[in-house]
């Protein structure tokens, strides 16, 4: 098989596992680290789909800015956590 | 089959996964995830799909821009919903009981 | 969640997937097909470059409405931080470093952000990437406690973030005489579709970290 | 040309009063009689307008189309203006009556209110042009009766009103499905003399026969016919005006007013006969009869035992209609006036012994004829009616209704109507007896109004039985006369038997 | 036509505008601008009708690109329709949110921005005849939906507002998918292009895309099964609110299920798929009515009754595919009546609940004592409403139901009569369950206060509307008739 076709086998192979892990990892923290991997592979994979524009959003959006977003989260749900409750 | 056929595939194992998660998985944050995740295999089936042909196609690149833009603003809701509910009953996660149930407040 | 219902939802969510892969081989050929057509109507549009083309010409009528999802998105997140309980992060003073850092970045970012808008008429690029930068700048700033002052809660933030709906709405209207809805003269097509653009630029970056700001618990 | 507008003026000046009356400040209770009379006048100075112009062969209409194919049609016939006549005529009694009834009472703005809109949906009934009208006005009348019924607002009255709507309201679904189908069938059928269904395709007899038996199941509701007389009894918590409508005009009267509109005017008395619908009809009708004249013997309550006696005597009205030949139709529709005036005194009566001296129970009736001459002449007048001495009210329908069951053949109903008539007596000489001959006790249950000089209670609750009373006595007297009830119900058959 | 003054456009761009202005003006603010706003919009609605029925039905090239590369909106007498409810909504809606945010600031900060965006979306939804851009109408309807019953904070409309919220995005997530496979199928998403292409015989990705789109539009119809996310967000919501979604927002998607199911895939409808349809519709008839019936809060009452009067939407279906003509007209004459008249009734139904509510300051039936003399017009227009929901003539909802028994009878199909009339007795028994209620004397602890004249006037001009359409309902089935024909 061509170079091309193998990249793009690994590139969906490596979308699925970090999608499916994401989901099913025990810690919250971990699964918001593999979902912002899964971001970026998307915007490798729209790169190969010929979509530049796509892949830049992705990376800046999907993965930097949701990223972002999600961690937060995280940060937040740890603070609540870390407190005796009321 | 071209390469872009194989992506709409590979979008079209995401949607299952996204939506089996969402229907799932319990956590709240997961299920943000899920929904993008899921979004993400919309998307790759609008452009894998447009493009079977190998001709790159603007018109649905276009329309995934629109989309990713609307994800990231509900996936922002979704998490403000989450917060408050963590703010509210302590947890992350959709209290199972009866809403109507609870004690009305105001 | 009971084991069985589990099992139904997987087995579900894989006999879809295997129905969408199954109806995806068997795809007949296009009967319309828009490349085509996008590259013979380019010259009209009023930009060079496709994806931006349909997305501020051609179907600048979804953008229109999406901005204003966006917009949207970001009035429930102020809704809500509005009874948000005091469990946001203490804004301690920030780190000096992450001062000094935000200090370099944030400009040379919005020269990103301003290149990027400017490209986006011929190339990949255009005020959603560009409004990602400038959110990111902000986001930097805002957590270096470094915020001017007109980006604090009121109606000078609040004309930034409606900014670019409403040049869009108005670019929109305008031309209504001449024809319809969002149409542009081809004459004018680049000037007018590069000002909602900058609009947009503005209005997104601020968006963008508002949504981040504002649901990071910082009091609008 | 304002003709057609006639009916529909008839119907607003009671609903538009009543709208008003909603809206009144409890305290408005000049303004709020003022409006109540001026309504009842005006429905009855058009009434007599047009009883002229159908006596001359004239007819009003009024049509509007609501939906395509769906017309609501207010026509003045001579069949509706029987009973828009009497509904007019005793409205204004019981609302004069009422006024006295609910003087210093709380919520009389709702009460009026409703009691308007209960008219204007009793008037609309009588006027329907074909059944969709029929329908919604049926249906309307449910509506404005049901906070009359629960107008006490206590636990019995609610439980009453719950029943009452469970019945009514089944009984309107049953007459929805019936007029669809029967619109699905035969397009819009609007009631016409002689019924229009006999051109019907022969091998649509079965399903006819259905709808029959629905609609008949859904207006039997309201017609207490046994078994679905369960709320009448039960209603009987009301206050005594509202018994008094319920009873002798509205409710009852429109369940027995639109059997008569389908056994004529939809299917046709001869096509009805044709169907074999009649005689089951009778036997229902004379069933019903037997039956609540035998309730009402044990009834102790005064009230009740009216109601069960209600039941029996609607059912006459039934059987009229069964009766095929026009004798009976003239026995059957003559009652619908004579039952209501004859009830209605009876009613006011039973209100005037409760509002006076805490009366409810025949057994606390003693002597009461010498504490309350008046109220009793009254009640005796009505008893005696009802049991059908001649020459009142009551001898007049059942004489007719006699002849009827001869003319059609079917004999043994006058078995039926002396089996009654002695049931009757049974049930209401031993109250005269009661009231007249037995010595008074020495004090009266709870007496709220005390004999003032020679009102042995207050006017406005002895005038309105005394007028029916006297009623009862002149139509029996007069029937022969020209405008008597006798006279209208025989030109009545005349037309409907025409063709 | 390109004049200035064409009302299609401005229909979608007015309330954009405004929406914007109010968030510009400032937390609360803009109310009156949007009841100014909202009656023009009104004017524009019916201006567009007038067009329509002198001319007939509109496809509209926004850009004037046209379809397939631009996005066309078309407005045929379905749409005008639709439209026209909406303004007639949301005006005096408008109207009672002013007087009810008066009395209960809660939740007033953005109510208008977001109103105004619902509209919009509302509106272009309505208008718009290119599968993608109603993918985005479908989330900014979605979104200031979700905005809205969040917007008063608190446990119960949080909790509800996220359930919302995943049902709603789940349900455009797999509309999305079915765009995409439409557009990998033709390569276009335009309803004019693609309407013709559609037959029996399409490949099976179109048939699992129109599974797929009715399915999320269903889930974000609410029918039953799928209604678990309704009564907890409308039951929660400040009252203006649930009025909005309760009459509108489940209307919007419905109307899409509509237009889909009888042009676009119209050549796919199966019998059994239509049957199916009309038995989740009879289920949610007797769910909800039953759960109604059980619920001690009045407006969870009344959301559960929204339940049960979506399922009459879905009676029409197995009513009017693979019949003869003229039984499918009135079967959808009927579905389309139901729709409207259910708006304005439940509009209604749920402002008066509110008005009880500020005015006994609980929500709870058991002490709804004395409204009857305090709040009579509030009781009478809740009446009046319940009359239409239970069918009674002469109302809309008797119209409705007129149609569709007929359509039932004219078809054979005599159990959804059956169905029906059931409904409309269960419903009667949960109208009036709130009814005996009010007509008892104030409870002793209770005191019932009076509320501002324009929550009475404006929920009574809803509840009288909804009356009246039973009497001058003709004119809005011509209406509706424009561009049904093709």
């Amino acid at each position: 098989m061509t170079p091309a076709l193998a990249f793009d086998l690994l590139l969906i192979a490596a979308l699925l596992w970090s999608a499916a892990r994401a989901l099913t990892i025990a810690d919250v923290f971990h699964a918001v680290v593999l979902f912002i991997v899964f971001g970026l592979l998307m915007a490798l994979a729209w790169a190969r789909l010929s979509a530049p524009d796509i892949a830049l959003a992705e990376a800046a959006i999907g993965a930097g800015l949701t990223g972002a977003l999600l961690l937060d989260a995280i940060g937040h749900l740890r603070a609540k956590r870390r407190e005796p409750e009321q | 089959m071209s390469a872009a056929l194989l992506y709409a595939l590979a979008g079209a194992a995401l949607f299952a996964i996204g939506l089996a998660g969402l229907l799932l998985q319990p956590h709240l944050l997961r299920k943000i995830l899920a929904f993008n995740i899921l979004g993400s295999g919309a998307f790759l089936i609008l452009v894998g799909l447009g493009q079977r042909d190998g001709t790159a196609d603007p018109v649905p690149q276009a329309m995934v821009l629109t989309g990713i833009v609307v994800a990231i603003a509900a996936t922002a809701l979704a998490l403000a919903l989450a917060r408050q509910l963590l703010d509210l009953t302590g947890q992350m996660r959709l209290p199972e009981d009866r809403p109507d149930a609870e004690p009305v407040d105001d | 969640m009971k084991v069985w219902l589990t099992a139904l939802i997987a087995l579900l969510c894989s006999g879809l997937a295997l129905a969408l892969g199954a109806a995806m081989l068997a795809l007949p050929e296009f009967v319309v097909r828009l490349p085509g057509q996008v590259t013979a109507n380019l010259v009209d549009s009023g930009v060079a470059h496709p994806v931006t083309a349909v997305l501020l010409n051609f179907r600048g009528y979804d953008t229109l409405l999406e901005v204003a999802v966006l917009l949207l998105a970001l009035l429930g997140v102020f809704a809500l931080s509005h009874h948000a309980s005091g469990h946001a992060h203490p804004s301690a003073p920030a780190h000096p470093v992450l001062q000094t850092l935000a200090q370099l970045l944030a400009p040379l970012m919005v020269l990103v952000a301003g290149y990027l808008l400017w490209v986006g008429a011929h190339a990949p690029g255009g005020a959603f990437q560009a409004g990602a930068v400038l959110a990111a700048a902000g986001v930097l700033l805002g957590l270096a406690g470094l915020l001017p002052a007109w980006a604090q809660p009121g109606v000078l933030l609040r004309g930034g973030l409606a900014l670019g709906l409403l040049v869009f709405l108005a670019v929109a209207v305008a031309g209504l005489p001449q024809g319809e809805l969002l149409h542009y003269p081809p004459a004018l097509a680049g000037a007018l579709i590069l000002l909602v653009e900058a609009g947009l630029t503005l209005s997104i970056g601020l968006t963008l970290a508002g949504l981040y700001l504002a649901s990071a618990g910082w009091r609008q | 040309m304002i003709d057609p507008w006639l009916p529909a003026l008839v119907v607003l000046s009671s609903l538009l009063p009543g709208l008003i009356i909603f809206f009144l400040a409890e305290s408005r209770i000049r303004l709020r009689t003022t409006l109540n009379l001026v309504g009842a006048f005006a429905k009855l100075a058009l009434i007599g307008v047009m009883l002229w112009g159908v006596l001359n062969e004239h007819e009003y209409v009024f049509r509007y189309t609501v939906l395509p194919g769906l017309d609501l049609v207010l026509r003045a016939d001579a069949l509706a203006l029987l009973f828009v006549s009497l509904s007019a005529a005793l409205w204004l009694f019981t609302t004069l009556y009422a006024i006295g009834y609910l003087e210093g009472a709380p919520n009389r703005s709702r009460f009026f209110g409703f009691f308007s809109l209960c008219v204007t949906a009793t008037v609309g009934v009588a006027m329907a042009g074909n059944l969709f009208t029929f329908f919604l006005f049926y249906e309307l009348l449910t509506l404005a009766t049901y906070p009359l019924v629960v107008h006490r607002g206590t636990e019995k009255a609610l439980r009453a009103g719950h029943v009452y709507l469970a019945y009514t309201l089944t009984g309107g679904a049953l007459l929805l499905i019936g007029t669809v189908w029967l619109y699905g069938l035969a397009g819009q059928v609007d009631f016409v003399q002689g019924g229009s269904l006999a051109a019907l395709p022969p091998e649509t007899a079965g399903q006819l026969q259905i709808i029959f038996l629905i609609l008949i199941a859904g207006l039997g509701v309201k017609a207490a016919l046994v078994p679905l007389h369960g709320w009448l009894p039960m209603a009987m918590v009301a206050p005594a005006p509202v018994s008094a409508l319920l009873h002798a005009v509205a409710v009852v009267k429109a369940g027995a007013f639109g059997i008569v509109r389908v056994v004529y005017e939809v299917y046709g008395i001869e096509f009805a006969q044709s169907l074999a619908l009649l005689l089951p009809l009778a036997i229902a009708a004379s069933i019903t009869i037997i039956w609540g004249s035998l309730r009402a013997l044990f009834q102790d309550d005064l009230k009740r035992r009216l109601a069960y006696s209600t039941v029996s005597q609607v059912a006459y009205i039934v059987l009229g209609v069964a009766l095929f030949g026009p004798l009976g139709t003239i026995g059957g529709l003559v009652h619908l006036v004579h039952q209501g005036i004859m009830k209605i005194t009876l009613f006011f009566c039973a209100g005037n012994y409760a509002e006076t001296l805490g009366i409810h129970k025949v057994s606390e009736m003693n002597g009461v004829g010498r504490r309350m001459p008046w109220t009793t002449l009254a009640f005796t007048l009505g008893a005696f009616g009802m049991i059908g001495v001649p020459p009142l009210a009551g001898f007049i329908s059942k004489w007719y209704l006699g002849l009827g069951a001869l003319e059609a053949g079917m004999p043994w109903v006058l078995a039926v109507l002396a089996a009654s008539s002695l049931l009757n007596a049974a049930y209401f000489l031993p109250i005269l007896h009661r009231a007249w001959f037995r010595p008074p006790p020495t004090a009266w249950p709870h007496e709220h109004i005390p004999q003032r000089g020679r009102w042995e209670t207050a006017p406005l609750l002895l005038l309105p039985p005394l007028a029916t009373a006297a009623a009862t006595l002149v139509v029996g007297l007069l029937a022969a006369s020209d405008f008597s009830p006798l006279d209208w119900a025989k030109l009545i058959a005349d037309r409907e038997y025409l063709q | 036509m390109t004049d200035f003054l064409d009302p299609l456009p401005w229909l979608i761009v007015l309330p954009l505008a405004w929406g914007t202005l109010a968030f510009l003006l400032g937390p609360g603010r803009g109310g009156r601008l949007a009841v100014a706003a909202i009656a023009l919009q009104g004017v524009l609605a019916l201006q567009l009708a007038g067009q329509l029925i002198d001319s007939g039905a509109r496809v509209y090239a926004v850009g004037g690109w046209g379809a397939s590369l631009g996005i066309d909106l078309m407005a045929d007498g379905l749409a005008a329709v639709m439209l026209l409810l909406t303004q007639a909504v949301a005006l005096p809606l408008a109207v009672y949110a002013r007087g009810y945010f008066a009395a209960h600031p809660k939740g007033r900060a953005l109510f208008w921005p977001m109103t105004g965006f619902l509209l919009a979306a509302l509106n272009a939804l309505f208008l718009s005849a290119d599968l993608f851009n109603i993918y985005v109408t479908l989330e900014l309807l979605g979104l200031a939906a979700v905005g809205l019953v969040a917007i008063a904070g608190g446990r119960q409309p949080v909790t509800a507002a996220m359930r919302y919220l995943f049902a709603t995005l789940l349900g455009s997530s797999a509309y999305l998918l079915g765009v995409a496979l439409i557009y990998g199928t033709y390569g276009s998403v335009s309803l004019v292009v693609l309407t013709p292409l559609i037959h029996s015989g399409a490949p099976l990705a179109v048939t699992l895309a129109a599974a797929l789109m009715l399915l999320g539009l269903l889930l974000k119809t609410a029918l039953f099964p799928f209604h678990f996310w309704l009564p907890p967000a409308h039951g929660g919501a400040p009252a203006p609110v649930s009025a909005l979604l309760s009459a509108l927002v489940i209307k919007a998607t419905f109307y899409l299920v509509l237009r889909l199911w009888l042009e676009l895939f119209a050549p796919l409808t199966t019998v059994a798929a239509a049957q199916l349809l009309g038995v989740l519709g009879a289920a949610a008839i007797l769910w909800g009515s039953v759960l109604a019936l059980t619920q001690s809060r009045l407006k969870m009452l009344v959301a559960y009754s929204t339940v049960a009067q979506v399922g009459y939407l879905f009676l029409l279906f197995p009513l009017a595919t693979l019949v003869p003509p003229d039984a499918a007209d009135s079967a959808v004459q009927g579905g389309v009546m139901q729709a409207v008249a259910h708006g304005l009734a439940k509009a209604a139904m749920f402002a008066t609940a509110g008005s009880m509510i500020v005015a006994t300051g609980r929500d709870d039936i058991g002490h709804l004592g004395g409204i009857d003399t305090r709040l009579p017009l509030t009781l009478f227009s809740f009446g009046l409403a319940g009359v239409t929901l239970m069918g009674l003539p002469p109302s809309g909802g008797f119209s409705a139901k007129w149609l569709l028994l007929s359509a039932a009878l004219e078809t054979g199909q005599w159990w959804w009569v059956v169905v029906m009339i059931v409904g409309g007795l269960l419903t009667a028994a949960y109208v009036f369950k709130v009814l005996r209620r009010a007509f008892l004397p104030v409870a002793e602890g209770d005191h019932v206060a009076r509320v501002p004249r324009t929550l009475e006037f404006s929920a009574f001009a809803l509840a009288l509307a909804a009356i009246l359409l039973g009497l001058f309902g003709a004119p809005l089935l011509d209406l509706l008739a424009i561009g049904r024909a093709a």
